[in-house]
């Protein structure tokens, strides 16, 4: 692949884009997937064959369009004007003939889902730019969006230190959770000792009410692969892995295919664009152990072992994968990269508060009206997202809590909704970022209950080699059952506060340090519900099962 | 293997609960301190194996560090100042043996370790005389198909002290750790009678590195297991000496 | 001094194990594939038996404890056969606010069965998974690989009951 | 000023600690002239008096007699001490904890027995779920560790308490001592 031949690929697909007077997009993500927006695309397709329009209306699936509530949702864009495009929700493959008919006339009025709410006006898309836009399965359209103009100036243009200082100063930290400054940590990698370095990409999406990277990698995942290999050139490595979740079987699809096209093109593999960088990405298949999401125990696993963290230092960073210095990323902070390169880092960091840059991907789920995928400028304020962009929330029930980072991550009451999303305000009220899970619940969840199922993921996730952990959990687990089941005593309650201070002090890696949060925030802000179970014998919402106090053993 | 050369190794100097003490750089706290006669808890530590920080026991504080440090796998740093003990590290220290006691079923009375057991008089220095959380009693098994070995999953701390002793020094490998969390058991091969093991070369290393009565030879009656380990100190110089 | 390593042969005929055989192969039958492995068995043959196991730890020269240790660390894999039909009820937070307990415990009540356990006539296995990533559409079932979204109890239970009164092989 | 008022409690232990407690020898006198002994499998009191300074509690609470025993020894006295593993781990008597009582009872008297085949019901306590070590059910004031704690561990704990000091019995006495 050389510079031009990037070019004209980008061109070519343009003007066949060009071509067709429509474009009907059907989001074939997971989301839409599950209520069969393959059988609606099949319909589209047909119908327009039967109608002679093939050369006039092109049928594609794209990924993700955002609203998975509303779900499946078409697109219908005519070239010409692509502000005029029509969104149509909960398609069926009977609607296909209509849809068709109407694309020289008014839309069809009983699917149209309106796009001038603030669920679609309130957003700003950098990571998900293409995603809903483009086809995942064709790197010609990833290129005709500048999809590889990224790598291509960095391995032409700069040094490799030169594209460190610019991702250093779009002030970009890590989405995975903790927001470590990414520019740092590529750094501190760049100076590892040894020739042999690896890059990483953490898709073990592990959060429980979490499909951020899920959705990302299956809508748009060259900008991945893009982000992996201008690190790869940033810190000197040449191999590259992805670890992602067995249970995501369509991402896996889709990057296999991606990474086939990509060393086709020559875009990955020896000599990239002419010069002396290979790098070569791989994927690893997780199984179902959410403490690999922690970096040493994701580095134990792609070794073959069992998924245990092991103390640090020292960091990954100087020793990592085989005991190479080794980058670890999650996937949007990967597909984060790109742009920066190509906008510029001011043009980044002009983007969200002093300290978070840019935007976040949140997962929004749970008793919100729009549930779906979204992405906003660092700082929004909460409020916004939950009733703006959300929709608020359904059946007119009361706002309770949003949960945010799972189970590391705490319960917000509605008295700090009006608190910015960003990662110190989160941390100032016991929670984190978190990869980007975003859970609303209204006055029908208890919140004792809620911190019992953290508890419980914790519990089972545990990969039991640090004792505080291992026990911890399962003492803490204990104590929250028989408190939801009525039988807790004021003692009981001590014991697990004790236990909290216990694990986040002395457990080896962020699981157990962090599986407190989700009892601790809980307490903070809704005590008066552990109280009423444990005094009163009620459960304030009326979700758990009280039993009449029996015997006291 | 061929020998390989030496590396440099700076010398530093720490502080170790307010005393100075002279260092290099590759050695951890707790060797550090174990030289200048200061006592820092250890459990899952063994002198001869590779550490892996897992008992939390030996956790120190760290003068500018935001978290607590194990001793057995953190190297000094020029300037270091540790704290090996304090009202704040004896706290956790009591609750994590107690996590141990609480989790499985260790009736020191009737085991053949007592008297001999680390995890027993581990307690004691920690001055444990209860355990304030409830007891877990699972329902565990004990192995006695080994001619001449018994498990007995019910003491286990799961310290990993026999899975390392049988990969590292006895190179078999029979044994390794299944399932995970809470659930985490010390097993022989495909989690078959140790009896039945084709790998287990019956040497006993893992017997004697074990620090309860989980793993003890057969025919002991209470209080009689007594564990013997300067064998791996032994094997560990001649395999140097070899080199 | 090295030893002459030979490969070890499959369990059985099963073609199934040319698959196996070709992972391994791919990677160089290095011991850091064991996982790739572990999946590729499971993808073939539903669970990994003590054969597979035993295939993987000759092939990639591993212990035969690290092999059983890895296969139960990670809870994908399963030691189990499953039935012939799986249900996997999404357990993740959105799913769990918005009643996957109560599909569960419907299953459990029309069928007997809790997660993790397979019925008597090997037609049905319940499963629950930490998250499958279709929050927005919570609850989600996985019903033989197929996702889907905002189930309702009695259309979940009408979806099992039509699995367990097909195949019987009984004319009636 | 009278002397101070002294009961032992013997609950689901095997009388070992008791048996301890006599091996004190002629020191027994010397306790006995300091205390007054209320109650106790020793004396002929056997219902737990009232106003009670010190009692020395063995055995794990494993049945409904014992629990109901230990919440009125609780009452009566001002200081509750453990005597022996049994009463501050459940010991021996919580090796039957991972089973069920029926299945427990059921090894014992059918499964093992080789006549009259049956389940005590009658005039016997029902046995709790679980065997339970006595700070689990009520506030405890002294633990002293020991399978049996010995003569002198206990000559040593109750002449501290005598004197009206903490005994600090970490260096004396252990589990399973």
């Amino acid at each position: 692949m050389t510079p031009e031949e990037l070019s004209k690929i980008a061109t070519i697909e343009q003007e066949e884009q060009q071509q067709h007077k429509h474009v009907i997009q059907v989001c074939v993500a997971a989301g839409c997937l599950s209520s069969h927006s393959d059988q609606v695309k099949d319909a589209l397709d047909k119908e327009v064959s039967k109608r002679g329009l093939e050369n006039t209306c092109h049928v594609k699936g794209v990924g993700c369009l955002g609203l998975c509530a509303a779900g499946p949702l078409v697109r219908v864009q005519p070239t010409a004007k692509p502000d005029a495009a029509v969104m149509y929700q909960a398609v069926t493959a009977n609607d296909a003939a209509d849809i068709v008919s109407s694309l020289e006339g008014p839309p069809v009025k009983r699917l149209v889902c309106p796009t001038n709410v603030p669920f679609f006006t309130r957003q700003k898309k950098i990571v998900l730019e293409n995603s809903g836009i483009i086809d995942p399965d064709r790197i010609e359209e990833y290129i005709a969006v500048n999809g590889y103009a990224g790598l291509l100036q960095v391995v032409s243009t700069m040094r490799p230190s030169e594209v460190i200082d610019e991702v250093m100063r779009s002030g970009l930290r890590g989405r995975g959770g903790a927001g470590f400054s990414t520019g740092l940590k590529w750094s501190t990698v760049a100076k590892g000792r040894g020739s042999t370095k690896y890059v990483i990409c953490n898709a073990d999406e592990g959060d429980p009410g979490a499909f951020m990277d899920r959705s990302v990698l299956e809508s748009d995942p060259h900008r991945v692969l893009e982000g992996m290999a201008i690190a790869a050139y940033a810190v000197g490595a040449s191999q590259g892995y992805i670890y992602v979740r067995a249970e995501y079987p369509l991402a896996v699809k889709r990057l296999k295919a991606a990474i086939r096209q990509a060393e086709r093109a020559g875009l990955l593999g020896n000599n990239i664009f002419g010069i002396t960088f290979n790098f070569s990405i791989d994927i690893r298949l997780g199984a179902g152990a959410f403490v690999c999401g922690e970096e040493t125990a994701l580095i134990a696993s792609i070794e073959g072992k069992r998924g245990t963290p092991r103390p640090r230092p020292p960091y990954p960073a100087e020793s990592g994968l085989w005991g190479c210095p080794t980058l670890i990323n999650n996937v949007e902070t990967f597909a984060n990269v790109p742009p920066i390169i190509r906008n510029g880092s001011a043009w980044f960091a002009g983007i969200g508060t002093e300290k978070s840059k840019g935007t976040k991907v949140f997962a929004l789920a749970g008793r919100v009206t729009n549930t779906g995928l979204i992405e906003v400028p660092m700082g929004i304020p909460l409020r916004e997202i939950v009733y703006d962009i959300g929709g608020g929330i359904p059946d007119g029930k009361k706002l309770k809590a949003v949960q945010t980072g799972g189970p590391s991550g705490g319960c917000i009451p509605e008295q700090h909704l009006d608190m910015p999303v960003d990662y110190e305000s989160l941390a100032k009220v016991g929670s984190i970022m978190g990869s980007g899970g975003m859970i609303i619940m209204d006055d029908t969840s208890c919140m004792v209950d809620v911190a019992k199922f953290f508890m419980e993921f914790c519990r089972s996730e545990s990969c039991g080699k640090c004792v505080p952990c291992r026990v911890g959990t399962a003492q803490m687990h204990d104590l929250l059952c028989r408190i939801t089941d009525g039988s807790g005593t004021a003692d009981d309650l001590t014991l697990l506060i004790e236990l909290c201070d216990v694990l986040r002090a002395t457990s080896l890696c962020g699981l157990g340090q962090t599986a407190p949060n989700p009892v601790l925030t809980t307490l903070q802000f809704f005590k008066h519900e552990y109280d009423a179970h444990i005094q009163k014998k009620t459960c304030p919402a009326g979700s758990c099962t009280i039993h009449a106090p029996a015997e006291v053993i | 293997m061929s020998p390989q050369p030496v590396p440099q190794v700076r010398v530093v100097t720490l502080k170790i609960d307010g005393r100075d003490v002279g260092a290099t750089e590759d050695e951890t706290i707790l060797e550090v301190a174990r030289q200048n006669g200061i006592f820092i808890p250890t459990l899952c530590y063994l002198d001869g194996l590779p550490s892996i920080g897992a008992c939390r026991i030996c956790l120190c504080e760290i003068k500018g560090a935001n978290k607590l440090l194990p001793a057995c796998v953190t190297r000094v740093q020029e300037g270091m100042e540790v704290t090996t003990d304090s009202e704040r590290l004896t706290r956790y220290r009591k609750t994590i043996v107690e996590m141990l006691f609480a989790e499985r079923n260790h009736v020191c009375a009737v085991c053949v370790s007592n008297g001999h057991c680390e995890l027993q008089s581990m307690a004691q220095k920690l001055g444990i005389t209860h355990v304030h959380m409830p007891y877990r009693y699972p329902k565990l098994t004990v192995d006695a198909t080994h001619a001449r070995f018994v498990q007995d999953d019910n003491r286990c701390v799961l310290c990993t002290r026999c899975v390392r002793v049988c990969d590292e020094v006895e190179g078999a490998h029979t044994w390794d750790i299944m399932g995970r969390g809470i659930d985490a058991r010390v097993i022989t091969d495909l989690n078959q009678a140790w009896g039945d093991s084709s790998s287990c070369t019956g040497c006993g290393k893992c017997v004697h590195v074990c620090p309860t009565g989980a793993l003890t030879e057969k025919g002991r009656s209470t209080a009689e297991m007594v564990k013997k380990q300067q064998f791996l100190q032994y094997l560990m110089q001649m395999r140097e000496a070899k080199q | 001094m090295s030893t002459v390593i030979n490969r070890p042969t499959p369990p059985s005929q099963d073609k199934r194990w040319k698959i196996v055989e070709a992972t391994v192969r791919r990677h160089g039958y290095r011991s850091h594939s064991l996982i790739e492995g572990l999946h590729t068995v499971q993808e073939a043959f539903g669970y990994l038996d003590d054969d597979a196991m035993k295939y993987m730890a000759a092939a990639l020269r591993l212990p035969l404890s690290k092999v059983y240790g890895v296969a139960t660390f990670y809870h994908f894999f399963t030691l189990k056969p499953k039935g012939q039909h799986t249900c996997v009820v999404c357990m993740g937070t959105a799913c769990y606010i918005k009643g996957a307990p109560q599909l569960l415990a419907a299953v459990e009540q029309v069928h007997g069965i809790k997660p993790g356990e397979t019925t008597p006539d090997r037609k049905l296995s319940l499963l629950t998974a930490r998250c499958v990533g279709s929050c927005g559409l919570a609850p989600a079932v996985v019903m033989d690989g197929e996702v889907a979204g905002k189930v309702e109890r009695s259309e979940f239970l009408s979806r099992i009951g039509k699995w367990m009164s097909h195949d019987t092989g009984r004319t009636e | 000023m009278s002397k101070p008022r002294l009961a032992t409690a013997w609950l689901d232990g095997c009388s070992g600690c008791h048996m301890s407690l006599l091996d004190m020898d002629e020191r027994l006198i010397e306790i006995a002239q300091q205390v007054e002994v209320v109650c106790g499998p020793y004396v002929d009191i056997k219902e737990f008096p009232e106003n009670v300074d010190i009692a020395l509690v063995e055995g794990a609470v494993s049945s409904e007699e014992d629990l109901h025993r230990i919440k009125k020894i609780r009452e009566r006295s001002k200081l509750l001490i453990c005597m022996g593993d049994c009463a501050l781990t459940a010991n021996v008597p919580s090796m039957r904890n991972a089973w069920e009582p029926d299945e427990v009872l059921a090894r014992a008297y059918i499964e093992n027995a080789t006549m009259q085949q049956q389940i005590p019901r009658t005039s016997v306590p029902r046995l709790l779920n679980r065997a339970r070590p006595v700070h689990e059910i009520v506030r405890v004031d002294i633990f002293i560790p020991g399978c049996p704690p010995s003569a002198d561990v206990l000559y040593f704990a109750l002449t501290e308490l005598l004197a009206g000091r903490v005994p600090d019995l970490s260096s004396r006495t252990r589990f399973g001592a």
